[in-house]
């Protein structure tokens, strides 16, 4: 086997060279969106790309978030595989249509005559002082909808890799970036890699108990992992990384081991992605959990901007703790 | 930048085997949704469908101006658009009627026909759907060179939708080769397009900067023109346009529309059907030129009939699918 | 107390006697939508009112569901109380960003100080041969969504009464009617009542195996419930009526004396309604089941047009009394 | 339908008072941001803030035509218009920083202000996301016969979203008291807004029937005498109209933006502030009119930093809600 080399880079780094290196690959993959080419997006995740690619393949839109995505299902129904690139995760409620209606049942409803080989990025997250409209993170809604695929990375390494397949694959997908992550830092080797989907990656392996973190949770999920080290609980973290497909397997499987069980996300916490896996787990391990799934998302509120308050909303290492040290306890 | 086409010139370099072509398109179109309506009477048909009789011209008058790898994209109101484009009866009837043989396997239906090999992207339930799908054919067309043209047809509701000005103010400024042809039959469902319509609606695209022209929807040689040099237009790389046909559905507004008075006199209708049909007039003009005879129209006639009912007939006889196939083509 | 009087009559009228009192009883409330006035809706459900109303309290849209459902908002901020109607649920997808980044937010992000009290009326449900685009019940991303109130009225009594408690609340409710029950008879008292939002309705009682079935499905339910009645099951059938507020104590009480449950929902099972309920009471009645929770939701499939693919999609009778069946003699 | 204002008329009946209090105003909103920058650089500030320096005569202009219980609905670049439209700076500041005393409790910030008591439904955060909502106030104001009106405002890049043309459409149709007034300050972020925007601004309100006038937003008493015109008209059951100023914002994006000469040059920065200033021409002007002299205006300018210094440590001073406040107010 040839050495690996690996680079430590960030999470944007990671996502813009995913999609460099899969412009170089084919020439029919291409960037549409606000402010992505000069400006390289507001989080400058495209920084350069426009300069390697030029106009015509990293596209500047005007604000119609709509227009463009109808665009990208157009162009990636006859031959193109277009990227669109939603600034905050928050405007995806101006897609919904052309994602859900159009590009999630093209090929269905077509019996597979058409194919809508598209990406959607977006980000999600709070913590960034943004206010209600600029915090969200409405995965679940995307995860809801058959036709559709949606990917969650949450180091850098993931990013990268699935991103690539992303990209690859014949079906829209939307891929949602923790704002507050792109600058988190982690390995990437350089050789080429891609990460298929609905395998679940254990980020920590652990005896005592089983938390199912995604994206942004991760970290926060690896903390209280650290701290439950500290009280002697061994914690394993899982990170799903696509919500659909779901690796259900892994999930079930590692809840049978340890018996406990915790979902995070920072999606809302009702009709969310965490009441999904946690039924599945509820469901899958029955016979072996000691306590009932604990799930763990934002809390039932539009995202306030005063900062003690939006602390308040988000899940956070102590939470993820607390909750683990109690089911701990219990049993 | 608004122009209204003159509408009675027009013979445009059509030869008489094109020419008759078009109006076996017509017909066919009226025939195949006579049997349309035949069949949900006769309680075959499952769900609803929206009949195209009436507006034959502007499907044919436009895609006889396209080659066959031309893009559109349809609506709800579908069938003409299908057909003109070039699918094949038997396989519209067999999806009309959710079978096996239908082009999308009966997993579409009237709505959501489609057919890549007639460059069909697809009819939209949804009104206005199809709008940012046709620019990005066009955008697929312009970047990768392929001189395609994509035509997105859509009805006079769907300018209600705010999707259209993003992508015409998108296609303008990227140039791409779209058409947008609006048909004003002038009714959204049950309500008359003035009571949801406001300004006028030709200045809607020219302040965007595209091209906006009215033809008359009922004179398929004045919509074959004007398409005509619209699409060159397009395809030589001058960018979108936009096309107002004037029509009118004779029908309801699904096979289920029966009593129409609250919403529509009859007097209306019968005036559009007795003094502005399209394939009358058609007839008449090509008679007038001595480029068609009443026999020929008969033979036509006939033939297009056999062929329809053998079509029915296809379509009634096909299978459905298996319950197996519901789960196939989720993921492609 | 004085005598009741009750008339059948349909879902339907239920909700179109709901709506003329209430418009009746207080000037603030009006109707915009697509052919509401003189059309009554495609449904007819509104037939009538423009008469008695007159054409500014019963209005005629354009198709621009964003457009006036914004209107709407503004309208219901400054002194008016308006019911929107959106035809097909499906078209939902459009007024996403209206719904949620404003309706829902309106009154938390300014601290309290405006307030959203509209309604709007969307249509759920499959089974009527109208394809991918017309047929989804997408009321688990409301659901999802701090700030809204999701409604599901399973008989012309809730329908009526539930109508008239979401016309007079102060936030925005979403009240989804199955198309496919509009002329689905049922008991409705003359005299004026209203039904409280977060109550569960016990449909009919039992003790071997609790069924919480949604809209359309409680009469699914509840026809499993003859069906496993026939084999000596006694099922338990309770409706939650509001998805949010929802009435999680009733769906845990009957869940512990059951010991089984049941989640049947006609929305895609995959992060749908189904989901939360099922963790909610797999949480709750914990220590109580029997079973795990099993889901019935709509398969994961955009909804097919031809009769027997879509037939095979939506939960059926048969699907839920084979599952009732298979968890009672399992234990 | 499309007219140009001239600009050197107005006078427009204003008194001397009034003149001076907008004069005021406009150095009020200039201050104020001046100190969310310094809030912001020394760290004080959470999240961002969206600077409306250089463009205060629209938000003046505009607002001092307005009743105080007439509608605004504002933008992410809001506090210009909440200031005018008559919110105070102590509230403004306690809200900006996440106070409890703000205007929403903490719970909005910067891109929500809103504010009952001056007619203000809210800044908003989504791109032409209030669009719908300043029309729906202006439905109640001609239902209720309340003859109150409804301005809405927002950035030339929202006119990418198609809500702008639905409500457009409706506005007409319905003949709602709302103005649109577009603020044309060149840039979508970081993209200048002719390679987002096709065709002719004005021509896109006239095609849906809408009377669309453009004027120099650095002209304050050209904004009042045109605003007045237009919102008399819609107050008197005129319908809608759409003002298009024509700005500049002489800062960043946001106040993080700094660095900007990748998309628009510093001379062009320069030439705004140096030439068209709006704050110097409306004080020359008065001076050149003699209706005031330079020592007013040195008072004034004194005044109002030490109300906005006394608003900022009100704002600083302020205490954080409480976390048990984070539940109250999801629902009503
Ligand atoms: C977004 C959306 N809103 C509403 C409908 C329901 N609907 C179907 S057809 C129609 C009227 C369409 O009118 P028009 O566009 O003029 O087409 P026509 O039926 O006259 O051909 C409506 C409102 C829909 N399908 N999609
Ligand atoms: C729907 C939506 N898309 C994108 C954004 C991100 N964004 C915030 S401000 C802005 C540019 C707005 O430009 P303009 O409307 O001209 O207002 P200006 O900032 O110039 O005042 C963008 C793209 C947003 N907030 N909402
Ligand atoms: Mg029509
Ligand atoms: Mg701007």
């Amino acid at each position: 086997m040839p050495e690996v080399t690996v680079r430590e880079m960030t999470l944007g780094e990671a996502v813009r060279e995913a999609l460099a290196e899969e412009m170089r690959r084919d020439p029919r993959v291409c960037i549409l969106g606000e402010d992505v080419a000069e400006a390289g997006t507001p989080f400058k995740v495209l920084s350069g790309l426009v300069q390697e690619f030029g106009k015509t393949r990293v596209i500047d839109t005007p604000i119609s978030e709509a227009g463009f995505t109808g665009i990208a299902v157009g162009a990636a129904m006859t031959g193109l595989r277009p990227v669109v690139d939603i600034m905050f995760g928050d405007f995806i409620t101006l897609t919904m249509d052309q994602m859900v209606n159009q590009a999630a049942k093209v090929h269905y409803m077509s019996g597979g005559a058409w194919k809508v080989p598209m990406v959607m990025r977006a980000t999600l997250g709070a913590g960034r002082r943004s206010g209600a409209q600029h915090s969200q993170s409405l995965h679940a809604w995307f995860s809801h909808i058959p036709g559709l695929k949606v990917v969650l990375p949450s180091t850098p390494y993931d990013a990268k890799g699935l991103m690539k397949t992303a990209i690859r694959d014949d079906n829209p997908v939307i891929f949602f970036e923790d704002k507050m992550m792109f600058t988190f830092k982690g390995p990437v080797p350089t050789e080429e890699y891609t990460i298929p989907f609905g395998v679940a990656d254990i980020k920590r392996e652990g005896d005592d108990i089983t938390i199912v973190a995604t994206s942004s949770m991760v970290q926060v999920a690896l903390g209280a992992a650290s701290l439950l080290e500290g009280i002697g609980i061994s914690a394993e973290v899982i990170d799903p990384r696509t919500t659909w497909p779901l690796d259900e397997k892994t999930l079930i499987e590692s809840a049978k081991k340890t018996s406990r069980a915790i979902v995070v996300d920072e999606g809302y916490e009702r009709y969310g992605v965490t009441a999904e896996i946690a039924s599945v787990i509820a469901t899958g391990a029955f016979y072996d959990l000691d306590a009932p799934v604990k799930r763990i998302g934002a809390m039932h509120v539009p995202i306030p901007f005063s900062s003690p308050l939006e602390d308040a909303t988000i899940p956070s290492e102590h939470t993820v703790f607390e909750a683990a040290r109690a089911m701990c306890k219990r049993s | 930048m608004t122009t209204v086409t003159n509408q009675s010139k027009a013979h445009s370099g059509l030869g008489t085997e094109q020419l008759l072509s078009m109006y076996r398109q017509m017909v066919t179109i009226r025939l195949f949704e006579e049997q349309v309506n035949e069949l949900y009477t006769r309680a075959l048909m499952p769900g609803l469908a929206h009949l195209y009789i009436g507006e034959e011209a502007v499907a044919v008058g436009i895609c006889a101006a396209l080659h066959r790898d031309d893009y559109i994209t349809s609506t709800h109101r579908g069938h003409g658009h299908c057909l003109a484009k070039g699918a094949a009866p038997d396989r519209m009837f067999a999806e009309l009627l959710g079978k096996e043989a239908g082009y999308c396997r009966g997993k579409g239906g009237s709505m959501h026909i489609a057919d890549p090999t007639s460059g069909n992207l697809g009819a939209n339930a949804i009104v206005g759907g199809s709008m940012g799908i046709a620019a990005g054919a066009a955008f697929s067309a312009k970047n990768l060179g392929t001189k395609r043209v994509a035509v997105c047809f859509f009805g006079e509701g769907a300018l209600g939708q705010g999707l259209l000005y993003e992508v015409m103010n998108l296609a303008r400024l990227w140039d791409l080769p779209v058409i947008y042809v609006c048909e004003n039959n002038l009714y959204n469902e049950y309500t008359h397009f003035s009571e949801t319509t406001a300004g006028d609606i030709l200045a809607r695209p020219a302040a965007f900067g595209i091209p906006a022209e009215s033809v008359d929807g009922q004179d398929v040689r004045a919509v074959y023109a004007t398409a005509r040099r619209l699409v060159d237009a397009a395809r030589s790389g001058k960018g979108p346009a936009f096309l107002l046909c004037n029509t009118y559905r004779y029908r309801g507004h699904h096979v289920g529309d029966v009593n129409r008075e609250y919403y529509r006199p009859k007097q209306e209708e019968q005036r559009w059907m007795t003094e502005r049909d399209p394939i009358k007039l058609f007839g008449d003009w090509l008679i007038g030129q001595n480029l068609a005879n009443k026999a020929q129209f008969d033979e036509i006639l006939l033939q297009v009939k056999s062929e329809i009912e053998a079509a029915v007939e296809f379509g009634i006889k096909a299978a459905y699918p298996g319950t197996d196939q519901v789960e196939e083509n989720i993921y492609a």
